[in-house]
């Protein structure tokens, strides 16, 4: 098991760490197995995601690709943003250990989650 | 950057003087020790001399120990061997829920077989009680397989007392003392076993050799079965300089081992206590007293014990979670589980094992960027964002 | 006095480049390759590259290898672990009656478990027919386990058309090729086999380290069960000095392999007709072509083998009475046996086993000192006076 | 397996190899497990065993066994002989390794061979 580059440099200085105040939508996931939990915040106008943050308790890969999936997000309209694979999460990050790839499903999750959020306000 | 190494329980480095003594056994005194000349012969004088510096160590007869290829394969070779022997005695098996893998697996594997196994429950301090092994023995147990100290926690367990209530019953008890040889006294008379496991890279010799105690008269199935070694009980050419280098190993130990041990628990609970005041929500995993000299193991809460030990090895700092053989393993500690410890803690576990060349700068550095690590982690935690709030 | 190394069948002296290759990894790099801090992922490195350099030299990928303690232990593994793993299917294994007894003994073990086990006859030279593997295959058959070549006559066996067999039919086909990796070319595909043993001790690595080929999709069930190490299938710290030790030694045979083959082809065939000219009353054991480079069984009539050892050892040179595994045992070899040699004659069988540090004036030694040996044992045996009357 | 000093000094320099001219008894053993095969040869005068030599094939415990027992056998009579075990040939070599153990059995039954034979001669 070892960390691509990109993935530690993720580790080392995550993106957009924190919450959004009054976000458009809050996706709220956990993985039963690893018991690693991530929180992730957006922020939506004209169908845009204009930001994204997180927070997360859990392994290396889970930081990473929080941090991964928030930037990858921001600016991309909803249809765009629901298109993210954990694969594609994964990918940006020069690929993770097999035993890792969970960590990116549960960003996916996240994003998803909060989405459906925002969607679900949206009414 | 400075490096400080603390996970000597993963493994440690090969003292100098044990490489020192293996290093004539590979170019110079090479035979086969099999073989019937004197450059086997010579190689026959060597392993011979470190089976009985291992003996002596830990108080058997030569005879008594078959060398192996590490903790591993004793723990495979004493549960499968010393099962298979007896299974026309009774298919039952004790065992704890905290043994390591070496252990656990083979259990598990018997319980396919046919066999019943019972996991003993712990207590909060990872402590099996003598009472529950008395009360788990049936007509048809024939082995009981207790750890003697846990690697994850350091734990020592009553193994003494659980070896007299075995020997009252006649029932073979095993005892996984990996962790121990060589680090606290071990003496196989006075523990009352009937077969132990070691392992020298644990204690400063080299990786691949171990060795399996098992008194006179115990019956055990071979595991790896060839030509006539080790007594017709572990067959394949006998790993001399390895070997050589276990016996100079313990014999290093024997003469260590008093002073490390006050040495190393001095500088663990400096530690242990410098975390205490400088981080708070930490707790101490484990026994407080009944433990290893080398082992803390600590949970910070809010935090993950991965993104921990990346951060620390950022810093040159060297430690694990749980044990370095569950790194491929996805779920929290199953011996931190097994004490009751709740799962959002479990998984900010971190281990600190402590070693002879460890000094007050290493733990002063620990403590130094340790603080500022668990800060940074738990401004990104959800977890503690709601404690907060 | 004069000492002549003619038992590299055995084992052999580590190659200084190998133990320089390894050093590192005892004081230096010492982490357990399953940590994921630095420690660990330096050592972690190192038997990655390893594993490339031995899937590499036999034509395999780095996921089919994983290492064992040996040779013994890969055989062990292979039959056993592939007979369980396939037990479904059918239980009736196929092998020779000149197998190592790593391989003998677990199918010996494994007739006492229930699986019917075919050893097959070879010919004069120690050939196995694969006319007569096909012929002994049933429906029931699910593992074929031939040797490469054979450790006390050296004779080479027809793997390849035995694997086209094997292919054909579906069975797997696991090769014992101890005593072919590194010493004449080795290429699992060439060779249509599933699984293959070797042992570094053999080609100038160190003792304890081996390695198991497992053909991709191959079921295989662990021997060595605990931690996540080799994938799951073989379980204990990774001896990281000796595995890097194999890396490199299979290095080193990739390059040198072809021109040492001949080097000890000619000093071997020297020898052969040396003993031949200045001896009466000898016999070759083996094929006469189809043989190890360094390999040279020879049977000295009305003499018995370990006298003649003995001897050689006064004067300083090692040889060996079949293989050095069965000095624990008294019956003559069951090779010599198998191939239908005569007792009496078999008894009287020698093995010179030549290395690459062999010489001319090595081998002069041995033709100066053996005749008068076996003259003077002649003397003494009432078999010799027998054939004179 | 080790041989001790003295087995492989008898090994090294055997004592009375060889055949008697006309013997009194001839023993004539051999261990059908390792093959080895040992001949003894004896001259008895006035019931004092005067001579004995010995032909081996065998291992070097065999030639090492056979050695000791012509010198043990020297001199006394075909009682005293009789009772020579093969516990004594071992002893009196230093020991023998346990596998080797049945080799000194082979000298103990060639000796009693060649006693049958001279008392089957004497009638
Ligand atoms: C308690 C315990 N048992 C067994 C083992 C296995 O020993 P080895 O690594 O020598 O196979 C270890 C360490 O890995 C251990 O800590
Ligand atoms: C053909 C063969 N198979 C297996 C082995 C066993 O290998 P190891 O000594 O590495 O256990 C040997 C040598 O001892 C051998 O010659
Ligand atoms: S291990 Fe659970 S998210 Fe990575
Ligand atoms: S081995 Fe047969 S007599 Fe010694």
């Amino acid at each position: 098991m070892k960390y691509s580059e990109k993935v530690m440099e993720h580790f080392r200085n995550p993106r957009n760490v924190g919450e959004i105040e009054n976000p458009d939508g809050i996706g709220h996931v956990g993985n039963p197995v690893c018991g690693d939990i991530m929180e992730l915040y957006i922020k939506v106008e004209n169908n845009i995601i204009v930001d994204a943050k997180f927070k997360t308790f859990g392994c290396g890969a889970a930081i990473a690709t929080s941090s991964m999936v928030t930037e990858l997000v921001k600016g991309k309209s909803i249809d765009e943003a629901l298109a993210i694979s954990n694969k594609a999460v994964a990918e940006a990050l020069g690929g993770l250990p097999p035993i890792k790839m969970h960590c990116s499903v549960l960003a996916e999750d996240a994003l998803k989650s909060a989405i459906d959020d925002y969607l679900k306000k949206q009414g | 950057m400075r490096k400080v190494y603390l996970d000597h329980n993963a493994t440690t480095p090969t003292h100098p003087e044990v490489v020192k003594a293996m290093l004539p056994y590979y170019g110079k005194i090479y035979g086969n020790p099999s073989s019937i000349h004197q450059f086997g012969q010579e190689a026959r004088k060597a392993i011979d001399e470190a089976r009985e510096k291992v003996a002596d160590f830990i108080g058997a007869i030569q005879e008594e120990i078959i060398f192996t290829s590490g903790g591993t394969e004793a723990d495979n070779f004493a549960i499968k061997g010393i099962a298979y022997a007896n299974e026309k005695k009774g298919k039952h098996i004790i065992t704890s829920s905290i043994e390591h893998h070496a252990v656990l697996n083979p259990c598990k594997y018997l319980e396919k077989q046919g066999f019943q196994v019972t996991y003993l429950p712990v207590d909060k301090y990872g402590l099996v009680d003598p009472d529950e092994v008395e009360k788990a023995i049936t007509k048809e147990t024939i082995l009981i397989t207790i750890m003697h100290a846990n690697n994850e926690i350091g734990t020592i367990e009553p193994i003494a007392e659980i070896g007299k209530i075995a020997k009252e019953k006649g029932i073979c008890l095993h005892t996984d003392a990996v962790q121990t040889v060589g680090k606290i006294p071990v003496n196989v008379n006075k523990l009352n076993i009937d077969s132990l496991s070691l392992s020298a890279h644990k204690i400063y010799g080299p990786k691949g050799i171990g060795g399996l105690y098992v008194h006179k008269g115990i019956r055990i199935q071979p595991l790896i079965e060839g030509g006539h070694h080790e007594k017709n009980r572990r067959a394949g050419t006998e790993n001399v300089p390895a070997i050589v280098g276990l016996g100079k190993a313990v014999e290093i130990a024997k003469t260590t081992l008093d002073k490390e041990s006050i040495y190393l628990t001095n500088l663990r609970d400096g530690l242990c206590s410098g975390i205490g005041e400088k981080i708070d929500s930490v707790y101490l995993n484990g026994h407080p007293v009944k433990r290893l000299p080398n082992t803390l193991n600590m949970s910070f809460e809010f935090v993950e014990g991965e993104s921990i030990i990346l951060n620390l090895d950022m810093k040159g700092i060297a430690v694990s979670s749980g044990s370095a053989c569950t790194s491929g393993s996805l779920e929290p500690s199953h011996v931190l589980k097994a004490m009751g410890v709740e799962p959002a803690i479990a998984q900010g576990s971190v281990r600190f094992s402590l070693g002879k060349d460890n000094t007050e700068e290493d733990i002063d550095y620990v403590l130094e960027v340790l603080p500022e690590i668990i800060v940074r982690l738990r401004a990104m935690s959800p977890l503690y964002r709601k404690q907060k709030g």
